[in-house]
């Protein structure tokens, strides 16, 4: 199973902050290993945010996102104890989901 | 040294059109703090904060009681104290050996088969995520090893002795690239290990993330790759001579405040 | 000073908890855009979008350093000041597909993102606003990324 | 140095976990240290544990302070007999092909495949300025930009020029034969670069047409 995210939600007047990294290998599919074997691509494509279970954001990503990807983005009128949910799905159908208090 | 401001994410959103031309020194500069804010390692923080409370092994126990030389279950203040001597395993031990000492007492693991683990894979992977949580938990504390045990000073005498020691094909020490101050390898600034090189510099920054590989390198591992490039044989995991550098660069570094685990950016020689 | 750590916002894991209560909203998303992902072009990838030929436009911005020390990881912001934003994509022209990332922006948030990226070699890179009214809008940044020297 | 009593190892194991005042001696930790660092390594690939064992070279240069005069002096006479001439006294190669073996910093570690010179960079922008318009380069050892020019040098192949040319081809071959603490490599005499690699490298330095002699 992946490995968890490390979510911070930091509140400031009526605006959130959120930053968010993933755990994943964000594989490209275009590098060789030291056979000369193609290393399968193995990628986030998808990742939903959600504010006390509400979707605020969706996001599709490529392969050329970095490793142990990073997200930072700012949710309107969330407040310190309100709940903020991060999804992904990579490209074999893994899945994981974390949750953060807002302080 | 450099007085600019840097200038963050955010407030960068607001001038981008408005931005001087840069030196690249400023650039990268820019881009290093950038990159400040959202360490990967923090993951490995995590991962490793998870794997010490959590049942695992042979005999199902956690790491809780492990002691890493301030008391059972101390975390805080343990890794600017490492390496030191153990009574128990009568030995100088750095915060690796001495996890894998934990895990191999109290959850019943196999130490050995451990050490023969490659980095990055298995329990070894486990064993760096616990020590990068570890360092965390001291982070901003200064290095201030014990040196009263004559383990520990013999430790610091055979570590200098490493530092100096020419071998290999290229003739190479850790002293011909860490022994004077202000020299560089390309565009990377060495620091001087024969004494303290600063806050959050050399010892006082492993374990560290690097975005090259997205690999968390621990001091272990650090060791290990220096030796690859002074074209030395490979060291063994938690050995005498990693364990022995480790007491001479941490005594070196007394009174430097630890950044670890910190954020390096730097490509790997080809 | 209190440690970067004691700050962070605790993570939970609860992916099972919500999984068994139904929550994951992954039904509300659409497919993954495989045919933008593929572009090798900024209008190819707006166009499979669904989105007409952008335009250069002050009101979007791209936010990235001058220059990258390691282009495996390049940090990346897009945003635009104007309401009515759908979405916003990040390009890295060089890249063998220019598409990095596209953001379905809501009113709860505020449209301004930003994550990393890996750059193959110095590129200009868009920030692309897709409006609701169809308009598409983009800026262009050019990064360096140096080719560093080795150790550390 | 100060000299102490030798200890029977049993009784200096006891001293030592008993907090003892009185240490090894230094002579004593040296050996300690030698018999830690044997013990300390093992195989890998291409780079064996006999990679360890120390020439006067290296054991006189490993400690922080330098060798004594005689040693030194040892060494240096010791390093300049190695020293193998290039075949037909032909010094100068091709710059092209020197300045890209300068790049290259591969070669001899545990993750090479071949101890083959021809696999071998000759890692000279790690420690040197060279050609300028290379900034990417280190400060371990001097300067070479100009090198050639600097000793006025326009043609390589002159009488009037060989001892410039011999001294560089002495340094490259066996650096200790100037310097018995050299940090730099003893690329010819370690097997690191063949004799056509050396050339080229000779060519980057002397060249008149070399970029670095501009």
């Amino acid at each position: 199973m992946a490995d968890p995210m490390r979510i911070r939600a930091q509140a400031a007047g009526d605006k959130t902050t959120v930053r968010v990294l993933m755990s994943h290998e964000m594989e490209t599919g275009q590098r060789k290993d030291s056979a000369g074997k193609v290393i399968p691509a193995w990628f986030i494509q998808e990742v939903t945010a959600t504010h006390n279970g509400k979707t605020v954001l969706t996001a599709d990503w490529g392969p050329s996102i970095s490793k142990n990807p990073f997200l930072q983005f700012v949710v309107k009128g969330a407040k310190a104890g309100d709940k903020i949910a991060i999804t992904w799905v990579d490209n074999k159908g893994d899945k994981r989901t974390d949750e953060a208090t807002v302080s | 040294m450099r007085t600019r401001t840097l200038i963050g994410l955010a407030t960068l959103a607001l001038c981008t059109g408005a931005q001087a031309q840069k030196s690249t020194a400023d650039g990268i500069a820019e881009y290093r703090k950038m990159l400040e804010d959202g360490n990967p390692a923090e993951l490995f923080e995590a991962k490793g904060e998870a794997l010490w409370s959590q049942k695992r092994g042979p005999k199902n126990a956690s790491l809780e009681k492990c002691d890493l030389g301030q008391g059972p279950g101390v975390v805080k203040g343990a890794f600017v104290t490492l390496p030191r001597y153990f009574p128990d395993t009568q030995r100088v031990q750095d915060l690796e050996s001495r996890l894998v000492t934990c895990m191999a007492t109290l959850q019943g693991f196999d130490a050995a088969e451990i050490a023969k683990t490659p980095f990055g894979r298995g329990e070894m992977a486990n064993v760096t995520a616990l020590a990068t949580w570890i360092a965390a938990s001291s982070r901003g504390m200064r290095f201030n090893l014990p040196q009263g045990n004559a383990a520990e000073r013999e430790s610091y005498e055979v570590g200098k002795r490493a530092f100096f020691y020419r071998g290999g094909t290229h003739d190479f020490s850790c002293a011909s690239c860490h022994g004077e101050e202000g020299k560089r390898i390309r565009l990377q600034d060495l620091p001087n290990l024969t004494k303290n090189p600063g806050d959050g510099i050399g010892f006082a920054a492993w374990p560290a993330y690097r975005v090259s590989n997205g690999q968390m390198w621990s001091m272990q591992l650090r060791l290990n790759d220096c030796f690859r490039q002074q074209r030395f044989p490979y060291p063994g995991f938690g050995s005498e001579v990693t364990i022995a550098l480790a007491t001479y660069m941490g005594v070196n570094a007394k009174g430097a405040e630890s950044i670890a685990p910190a954020i390096k950016r730097r490509r790997r020689c080809k | 000073m209190q440690t970067r750590r004691e700050m962070l916002a605790r993570s939970a894991t609860v992916a099972g908890l919500l999984a068994a209560a139904g929550f994951l909203p992954t039904s509300a998303l659409a497919a993954w855009p495989q045919a933008a992902f593929d572009a090798k072009t900024l209008a190819d990838a707006v166009k499979a979008l669904g989105g007409s030929a952008p335009v250069e436009s002050k009101d979007v911005s791209i936010t990235g350093p001058d220059i990258a020390e390691n282009g495996a990881v390049v940090p990346l912001g897009c945003a635009t000041t104007l309401p009515g934003v759908k979405r916003l994509l990040l390009l890295v022209e060089k890249n063998p597909n220019v598409l990095a990332a596209v953001f379905n922006v809501t009113d709860a948030i505020e449209a301004n993102l930003s994550t990393r990226t890996k750059m193959g070699q110095s590129s200009n890179v868009f920030a692309v606003a897709m409006m609701g009214d169809g308009k598409v809008l983009y800026a262009a940044k050019e990064i360096k990324v140096t080719l560093g020297g080795c150790g550390g | 140095m100060k000299k102490l009593p030798l200890l029977a190892g049993g009784t200096l194991a006891a001293a030592l976990l008993a907090g003892c005042a009185t240490g090894p001696s230094p002579a004593e930790m040296d050996a300690k240290a030698n018999q830690l660092i044997k013990s300390s390594f093992r195989d890998q690939g291409i780079a064996k544990t006999d990679r360890l064992a120390q020439d006067l070279g290296q054991s006189a240069c490993s400690s922080d302070k330098a060798p004594d005069d005689a040693t030194a002096d040892k060494i240096m006479a010791e390093a300049l007999v190695t020293v193998k001439w290039p075949a037909g006294g032909q010094f100068i190669g091709d710059w092209r092909t020197g300045e890209r073996l300068a790049q290259d910093g591969r070669g001899m570690t545990w993750t090479d495949n071949s101890t083959d010179p021809k696999s071998n960079g000759g890692n000279c922008y790690n420690c040197h300025q060279i050609d300028k318009k290379e900034i990417s380069y280190g400060t371990i050892g001097p300067s070479l930009w100009n090198y050639g020019k600097n000793r006025g040098i326009t043609d390589p192949a002159a009488p009037a020029t060989a001892p410039i040319v011999q001294y560089t081809w002495v340094k490259l071959w066996n650096s200790k034969a100037y310097s018995a603490c050299s940090n730099m490599p003893r690329f010819g005499h370690k097997g690191l670069l063949d004799e056509q690699q050396l050339r080229d490298i000779m060519a980057l330095l002397l060249d008149p047409k070399s970029p670095v002699n501009q």
